[in-house]
């Protein structure tokens, strides 16, 4: 069985070199760090909350992951529409959602996103067609079909980016909509963020054939794996897809490889995985650490103004929480709103 | 008033909708030049075309879920599941996802889709392809569910159901389809939630939904005869449940029967009969409250048997006079 | 006797039958290792490796489907849906695969399989994580549905389900993992269809089931001291329902109350109802019969509407001084 | 998009060698030929009972199909599992279900396999391992998972086939069911009886990519395709294909390219497909029609003897007819029967 590589550390020249051809600036290399801290602030800072025992709740922290959202992001049109999975925060933080509504509805309040409604699980913020997360694993994979179906019905230049974990890659649904988006040739993007595990199952003990990328092929729909912790690579790969799928050709498939460092959610004690392997991706492959090394040697900036954007970002997620906390609850008046319009 | 039947009316609905609003869209299997499983969607890819006609592989969760998609962006689906047994298939979609998604998103969005599906026994299609399951759809806050007994609620219900802001699942009776009955040539809507009186009677209020509306309509007239005047009523809406229309009834009668094909045990009856018991109306009771539903079983290949496992005429009409001369 | 936690219990029982049984085997998503979802099944896959204690991707159906297949080979397979609301994704398989193949096929064979799913709110996993499905499950003749309350009822209901020829669905509480109570270590098992009068009483009769027995049983202790006593049934099997017990309660208590975490609106609480009110107990019956069920609303994420979305003592508390105060 | 091919008709030089190396005995042929012609009085008959309004309820016809039934069946040891879908009617048959209690279920009656319960499209016989037919379109396709995996925790030598058309590969359980018998390698032979359509569709219109055996491809499971029509054909690439199972190495998937000579069910003016390909198929592709050919060509029966196989085979439908019209209905006492073993 061939195992889903992550392809060779990039170089700095390869990373110099890419760069350049994709024509990145300073501004948007320096961008795409910011949101990159900010996340991993946003999900260490969840983490905080949640051990300080202020979430009543679960959650899904995508520390580790932080590559995929932002270079994602930047390959994509701000209109786009997002339909992320339970693992969303950094979409979500990459897509420009407000991360004072975020973390307010992460602690439940009236002016999160959802009325504290949701929480962690299913954030959604529609002015930004971002159409929220799925507690469901699969459920979003074809609603993006409906999505696509309703671009492409209204000759929209918009496309629908749909992401999920390699274990949502084996739900029925996955199937079905993959023939349906082929077969109307709708412009979506599916990208699988594979993270190596679904909860604690290996993905080489749950899908039969590697890549999961590979899947799409027998869709007809054109395919690539990306090492997802490289940002850089990220974009390119994304952008690829995405301008195929613009351009009206029908869907895509990314598989970006990459890796979570919390447990799957509150109640992992990790026993699937050693504590080795977690060592080995946060010291030598973790996505912030290596394009931090590749921006300094490329002096995009120097280690000061490095940690500057850093601290900015702490910032950021510490007034969000800030807000969260002075947020009011939902008043218990309001118990029966929202369920018909 | 033209005459046509229950499934001309639905398609009549559908038909002048997608003319109204290019929102609106169907989506199913077989929908095209097949016309759907029982001819319903006849006619409609020649006049609406292939993109609004939108024929799908046989992936009923991923049908639903492609309306919910769609509805996101300000489409009007219209997804029809070709037997309602196959919701089972999809239920996760309808449950999971549209009926709770505009209070997870803390009323940001909502999910204006229609889900059709006929169900129903009678046609000796067997066990899975016959059952009566709205009542576990009323089950699902979010949701509304819709039960048309004649060719005119057919209509007027669905066009409330397309304008619907909510998921409406829109369910039909294969038995029914081809009864006639007046409609419209207008547009007209039926309020969603709003039951009808079919027939008024003083001594027992009968409620019933689909095919034992027309039944018990028909026995009704039969008991007059014998000076037992029945009143029918049709809640047209399981969900939301009129509920004012059948306690104020049985206030006025003293007796409640609920008739249904659906299984009886866990049968939507329990919950009308809950709503009423529960209610002031319980003091005007003057005899047990009765429901009749189909057996529990599943629905049989076989014809006799298909027949015994709903309520027939004589056995709704032995309940009436039972219960009305107080021998429960 | 050993105190053990409902979880605790639970995983005695599989793990009992299992070294009793080799035709026994688990399925399910993170059963392994991890021990599934809530740690159930810790320790299970050193004891019985992964041929009987088999880890499967996401595909909730198929792994339903997988133990259907199994058991008509002879196997005895306990499938577990992680959370229940995911059992939307496998209702097929469920109700219109195992719950009808006996029947479809003419008797010829039988289902033994058993369903094991969590559900119930109060964790905060929000909507799509925290229903109580189980009123939906009992619409399906051919399936049981059990429902414990208590660590000794959960050992001896699980020993009898897998035992059971017919398909079993084992609805657990997640709040009631962590509660105690006194458990045999030997093998017994509780008959499935039989309820317990878990506290008798003469003034009111409360039906509660899961989470809600715990309490009404609480409430009922502080309710004595002022004189009223509460009889407090418990169904624990839903599917067959023991209604002659519960007829036979309120024929002595004369009055009727029903609790339930599920939704009230399609909840189980109709069919208990309306197997009363139809019955003769309906003459012995003083004040009206209610309900308290969930509030007809998804689960809300945040704490202090997730408790408020189902009914609290205090409610319980009120309800039954209302109606044994004759005030309703 | 490639479509799928029904290869060039086998010629007579090509049946004979394939006779030769897979070592048929003339019995054996003519059994194909009996078994064939079985089914087909079987569908005729069905077909004109419905007609004389003899029969309640629903019915899927296999005319046109036979070889795949019956080649299937050859290649296969009596005791092996089999799992069918709606149109089942001929693999049924040539399994060895008595055509007695067949049309007995069909009309309805006690004496039926299901004692009236099932009909035709949920006839089942546990006594030779068959273990039915399936209303839900591919509902037997994720049960072959566990059936499969008893066999193999069982340690049996026995293989469980599964068979279903081509609009049942576009359900999810399709797969989630591969992706499972492949992962833990279980002894399944899938096999697509793809009769060009689910009841109206094209598979064109429904299937992204074809042939659809290739999605097998996907999950690392060995397929091939076989033109459903030449029964010796579908012999030998089922034989391979169950070899392959029972020698421990997991699944196979075959497709068998056929078609179907009636409607979909009752109720179908096949409006979707035009006379001229139905009447094409008829007169220049069937299967029993070619087989006919073939046999006489190789002398291994003369048209007299075929005729008499034939006209045989007529009688056991035709007295099957009789058996179940002479059979009682189901007792209404025994409604609430077999619900709860
Ligand atoms: C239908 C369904 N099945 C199971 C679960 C429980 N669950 C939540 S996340 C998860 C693992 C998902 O894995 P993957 O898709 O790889 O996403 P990741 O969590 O790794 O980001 C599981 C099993 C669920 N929420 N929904
Ligand atoms: C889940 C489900 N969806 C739809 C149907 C209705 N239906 C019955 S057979 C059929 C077509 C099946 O096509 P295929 O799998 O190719 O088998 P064929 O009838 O051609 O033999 C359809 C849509 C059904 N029975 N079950
Ligand atoms: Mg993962
Ligand atoms: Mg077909």
């Amino acid at each position: 069985m061939a195992k889903p590589k992550v392809k060779e550390i990039n170089t700095q020249a390869d990373f110099d070199e890419r760069v350049r051809r994709l024509e990145l600036s300073d501004e948007t290399l320096i961008g795409l760090y910011r949101t990159m801290c900010t996340v991993r602030h946003f999900e260490y800072t969840a983490d905080r909350l949640y051990a300080a025992g202020k979430v009543h709740g679960t959650m899904h922290l995508s520390a580790g992951q932080e590559a995929v959202a932002a270079g994602t992001r930047l390959a994509l049109q701000p209109d786009d529409y997002l339909i992320n999975h339970h693992r969303g925060h950094g979409h979500f933080i990459a897509k420009g959602a407000d991360v004072n509504l975020m973390m307010a509805e992460f602690l439940g309040k009236d002016t999160g996103f959802n009325h504290g409604r949701g929480g962690s699980m299913h954030i959604a913020d529609f002015q930004s067609n971002n159409l929220g997360a799925n507690g469901i694993v699969g459920g979003g994979i074809p609603q993006a079909v409906g999505v696509g179906l309703a671009l492409q019905m209204q000759r929209r230049k918009e496309i629908c980016v749909c992401i999920f974990g390699d274990g949502a890659s084996n739900e029925g649904v996955f199937h079905e909509a993959l023939n349906m988006a082929s077969l109307w040739k709708l412009p979506i993007l599916y990208i699988c963020e594979n993270n190596k595990y679904g909860m604690s199952m290996d993905v080489e003990r749950v899908v039969a054939k590697l890549p999961i990328a590979q899947r799409a092929e027998a869709y007809g729909i054109p395919w690539s794996t990306v090492d997802g912790n490289a940002v850089v690579e990220v974009y390119e790969a994304i952008k690829e897809a995405a301008d195929h799928v613009r351009a009206g050709n029908g869907p895509y498939f990314v598989e970006a490889l990459t890796y979570r460092y919390f447990g799957h959610s509150k109640s992992d004690r990790n026993l699937y995985r050693s504590k080795e392997e977690i060592e080995d991706w946060k010291q030598n492959r973790d996505p912030i650490m290596r394009f931090t090394k590749h921006l300094l040697q490329a002096e995009v900036f120097n280690e000061e103004q490095a940690q500057e954007v850093d601290a900015q970002a702490e910032q950021v997620i510490l007034k969000a929480v800030e807000f969260a906390e002075a947020s009011p609850e939902p008043d218990l008046s309001t118990l029966m709103d929202y369920i018909y319009a | 008033m033209p005459e046509m039947t229950y499934l001309e009316a639905i398609r009549q609905a559908l038909w002048q909708e997608m003319k109204r609003d290019e929102r609106v869209f169907l989506l199913g299997e077989d929908i095209g030049v097949y016309g759907g499983a029982f001819g319903l969607t006849h006619g409609m890819l020649d006049e609406f075309g292939p993109e609004r006609v939108r024929e799908t592989p046989i992936s009923e969760a991923t049908i639903v879920a492609t309306a919910v998609g769609a509805s996101l962006l300000g489409m009007r689906p219209v997804a029809e599941i070709m037997f309602m047994d196959f919701v089972l298939l999809a239920l996760d979609q309808i449950a999971n996802q549209a009926a709770k998604m505009r209070f997870m998103f803390g009323g940001r969005t909502s999910v204006p889709i229609v889900v059709r599906m006929p169900g129903g026994s009678g046609t000796g299609a067997a066990s899975q392809h016959s059952q009566s399951l709205e009542s576990i759809l009323m089950h699902f806050p979010g949701l509304k569910v819709v039960n048309p007994s004649t060719p005119y609620d057919a209509k007027g219900l669905m066009l409330a159901a397309i304008r619907d802001p909510n998921p409406v699942c829109f369910v039909e009776h294969k038995v029914l389809y081809k009864t006639k009955g007046e409609v419209p040539e207008d547009d007209y809507t039926i309020p969603i939630g709003v039951a009808e009186v079919k027939r008024a009677g003083r001594d027992i209020t009968v409620v019933a939904n689909n095919i034992m509306v027309m039944k018990t309509l028909h026995i009704a007239e039969r008991l007059a005869q014998d000076g037992i005047e029945v009143e029918v009523i049709d809640p047209r809406t399981l969900l939301p449940l009129d509920t004012e229309t059948i306690i104020n009834s049985v206030t006025k009668t003293g007796r409640l029967l609920v008739v249904h094909e659906a299984c009886q045990t866990g049968g939507w009856a329990g919950e009308v009969i809950a709503s009423v018991v529960g209610s002031p109306a319980f003091d005007y009771l003057d005899t047990p409250v009765r429901r009749l539903g189909g057996r529990d079983i599943p629905i049989p290949y076989n014809r006799g048997l298909e027949k015994f496992a709903i309520p027939q005429d004589a056995d709704i009409e032995a309940e009436i006079r039972m219960m009305v001369s107080g021998k429960v």
